[in-house]
């Protein structure tokens, strides 16, 4: 206990904790869940958007697309990397994301329908990430702190990049409106409940805060999205597919419409349309490359023995 | 019209490795190659783009490059069949890009003194990328030559379905005194080869009956199928801006 | 328009799980299986093509079989997720057949006292059909999973993977008084599927969260490849005839 | 001698042979080479064809392709069983076509390239393959006689709808015309090639025809087909792909150029562009295919052990 507080003072300085640091076991679990399940987001995030690489149209959006899957790739490079810092192993993150244990962001369980839904996807999605990563720049955990930063500044560049597809699509033909305002209706609702359940029934959120791993509520993340994005799509000339969205003059922000609730658990609980097929792409990505994994590691030790012999 | 057909045999090139390697974006056997394998595909790309639009130039009919990539079916690609082989494993996927990237970074080097300076700008970027290809690629086979009974077999089969394409790599093409001679490449790519052949434990194959065809059109049964996805929505939307 | 979309969403059925099976064509487990999976592939592409023929028709803007399949993307198809599925092994095939199967029976049987004269017609052929393909499919679904355990472990991976698409063959859909209730038919599939998994010593799957949305044009990702290709050629070249 | 003497005698009075019947081991090895190969080539001719069933340009056009591949496959069966009259099992055959031992029509390692190729295929090749089968509905093996009529009353159906094919692209665009012309410049000379070598270089053929398994030379039957198919190319404004084709007045038949030999045998040996893909296309679909063969063995031995504890 006199620990704890000491350790509790030190977050409420603002001072990070380091790897090295001696920190309570359940804030060394929750960023560990926390960031093994932020770096899967990431690894699994490849799949819908890699799914319109073979089919971009133009080279320009090909190649920007795939810089883009690959620094989602880079993401989870460097958020395994400060998971590893807390004592788990990238192989054990992996594990557990593939046995179904771990989780990652529902939002990846859907698919990905037009060429549209990638510019969607980097307007909403990457949009609502960011909302919630930004605050984490400043988190009390070192090693994820200076992750998010670096996350985040490329997240935002992905961001606008998504924007401008959609753009380009809204000001394009009648059949490219159209696609776009199909993405937007496909993905508003699943963007929206990125930021999880209303305050009064989130679990972990109390703690979070006081610990300085979460520094906003849900409620309050989702409204700043909601209030950023509305004029966006304002002067893209689409529509949010919510009838009762509104902008409430008192509270200086957009009120709308109820939540699926439903809908959401059932994609949070792993039955999202896409659940299956993405863990199916990863185990087979995985266990088709268990062979070239192993080949490594003999080469190394050959390597290794070689060098010994040789001295 | 010989540089025109031949800044696109070279485009096509690219393009066809480049998408065949993109194949691989999200399903690779490790997270580091994730990021390496697009990196490659994003350098071909690249060059693709600059050649295809300087092909377009250079034509004069106003093609942009992705009029000169979406708009042509099979029969008018102008790739090599070394670069349209199907991934099939890590090990062939390697193998592929070292002995393309074996064989650019001469040619980009030799492409340095051309006397078009569009090419010497191409060459001038894409020469430290192929040396980059080359030993990422390189260190691979040599780590899969040299692993396990399993990735030492791999390796073996790859070089077995690979071999029969590489003499093509070395057939003049459209050929245009802008652009190196492609024989002239020969010995510098057979020493690459061999010093990471040899440090792999790997023996290159005598290859009696080397298959070609690529520059005429004649490609494999795989292409049309890449190019059918490739050119979907392009070809969906005509006249569109993406 | 209701008797319209009713057709189209019957018609991709047919086609869309016809492509599928087509896709086995030369490469199925035994030269017998190159026989039947083509021949039901067919009767599948035979239904489609009168559904779309009549589709057109009662539309009434001249639009053909072919500008039906081939001109609408996979956001405009309405088929149901299960025929959509790619084909994994010969498991999952031969299970996805016997579902759809297990429902069309009926389905058609209850179509021959429709209202609607063509309905009648395209009925009368189709039932038989999927008595056979019930039949042919349903043999090889007791056969694996009575078979050796490698089998019988397969046809429990095709049960766990296809059977949370079977609620959605019962939604209605777009719905037409000439057309069957789709609702009604449950209690004669669950039959069949029960004789059929009581002898291959399977069972059924209670499945709390079915998924669907393919009558929304909400598929699943692998469609859109499968679109990309089969439209490859018509798209190519628009208004030739073929 | 005698036995041989008396066996000569019964196929010169055109009896046919019956698989029960006794025959000289190279007559037996000779059919059990040729059904085989034959049968081999139906197998492995559903490959190039294939590769376009799932793009075939109209619906009907795409039923008409599925079912003529599955005729082959048909064929293939038949062929089999003929063959396995002779004391060879289907399995033995196929062994032999997946380890390269035994041969099948080098024509089929040619890759398809457009969607004028199916017509192609279907007028030339079909149309190639229907001469050298035609006398092979009077070959002395019973068996095998009674398999090509059924053969070649399909094949000359695949023929006419192969033309009907090329005439709508010849009849069509210029672009489907071009398609069309390119493709008879890809396809003539192998199909030239598919009647074999010339008279004076090829082996088997004198003992064949005294044993009426085959009935005219190489060289007659590749002149039919020249002189059956020219017209039909110019009935269609198409060209020929041989500058030194012309008619012949004195020998009333077509002169042609030179045949390529070298493309010839290397195409033979196996070296064609498609002959390691089409051997790893059959190795996979025969390899995937194992554990189905075996669950159906294994089912069937249950059910009679079943069967018989019941009785």
């Amino acid at each position: 206990p006199e620990f704890l507080a000491a350790f509790q003072a030190r977050i409420d300085a603002e001072e990070k904790i380091e790897p090295n640091d001696e920190m309570p076991e359940g804030y060394r679990r929750t960023l560990v869940r926390q960031i093994g399940q932020h770096a899967h987001s990431e690894i699994v995030g490849m799949l819908p958007e890699g799914n319109w690489i073979t089919r971009a149209p133009s080279l320009r959006r090909k190649a920007t697309l795939l810089a883009k899957v690959q620094d989602e790739g880079g993401h989870g490079l460097y958020l395994y990397a400060a998971a590893e810092t807390l004592g788990v192993s990238r192989e054990e993150m992996t594990e557990e994301l593939l046995s179904g244990k771990a989780k990652y962001s529902s939002i990846f369980n859907y698919p990905t329908l037009s060429w549209a839904d990638i510019g969607t996807i980097g307007w909403l999605v990457d949009g609502a990430a960011i909302m919630n990563q930004i605050p984490l720049c400043r988190c009390s955990f070192g090693p994820y702190a200076r992750a998010m930063i670096r996350v985040c500044k490329e997240e935002s560049f992905h961001q606008r990049q998504g924007y401008e597809i959609v753009m380009t699509l809204a000001r394009g033909t009648p059949e490219q409106k159209a696609m776009a305002q199909d993405s937007l209706n496909r993905w508003w609702w699943p963007s929206i409940m990125m930021f999880g359940p209303h305050d009064a029934d989130s679990q972990h959120s109390d703690q979070s805060m006081a610990w300085k791993i979460k520094r906003f509520t849900n409620d309050e993340l989702r409204q700043k999205f909601i209030d950023a994005t509305v004029p966006q799509a304002e002067f893209l000339g689409l529509t949010i597919p919510d009838p009762d969205l509104k902008w409430n003059e008192e509270k200086g922000g957009y009120d709308h419409g109820p939540i699926d609730w439903s809908e959401f658990w059932r994609v949070v609980k792993g039955h999202g349309p896409m659940a299956r097929d993405r863990i199916k792409a990863r185990k087979k990505a995985w266990d088709d490359g268990a062979w070239v994994r192993e080949a490594a590691l003999a080469h190394a030790d050959k390597r290794r023995a070689r060098k010994m012999a040789a001295e | 019209m010989a540089l025109f057909e031949a800044l696109l045999e070279l485009a096509d090139d690219h393009l066809v490795l480049g998408h065949r390697l993109s194949e691989w974006c999200g399903h690779a056997p490790m997270l580091e190659e994730d990021l390496a394998m697009p990196n490659m595909a994003l350098d071909l790309i690249g060059t693709a783009r600059n050649l295809y639009a300087y092909a377009g130039e250079v034509e004069g009919k106003g093609q942009s490059e992705d009029d000169l990539a979406y708009l042509r079916d099979e029969r008018a690609y102008r790739n090599l069949l070394l670069v349209e082989r199907p991934n099939e494993d890590f090990a062939h996927t390697m193998l592929r890009q070292l002995y393309f990237a074996a064989f650019m970074h001469p040619y980009w080097q030799a492409a340095l003194s051309s006397s078009d300076e569009t090419v010497r700008g191409i060459a001038g970027k894409a020469v430290k990328e192929m040396a980059y290809h080359i030993r990422h690629a390189g260190e691979w086979v040599v780590r899969l030559g040299d692993g396990t009974e399993e990735s030492a077999r791999r390796m073996k089969d790859a070089v077995f379905a690979l071999s029969i394409y590489v003499d093509e790599l070395f057939e003049e093409g459209a050929g245009d005194d802008a652009l190196p001679s492609r024989a002239a490449i020969r010995p510098v790519f057979d020493k690459t080869i061999a010093r990471i052949f040899d440090e792999a434990g790997l023996e290159s194959l005598e290859v009696p009956f080397p298959q070609s065809g690529g520059r005429d059109g004649r490609h494999g049964e795989g292409l049309g199928h890449m190019l059918a996805e490739m050119q979907s929505v392009y070809r969906a939307h005509p006249g569109a801006s993406w």
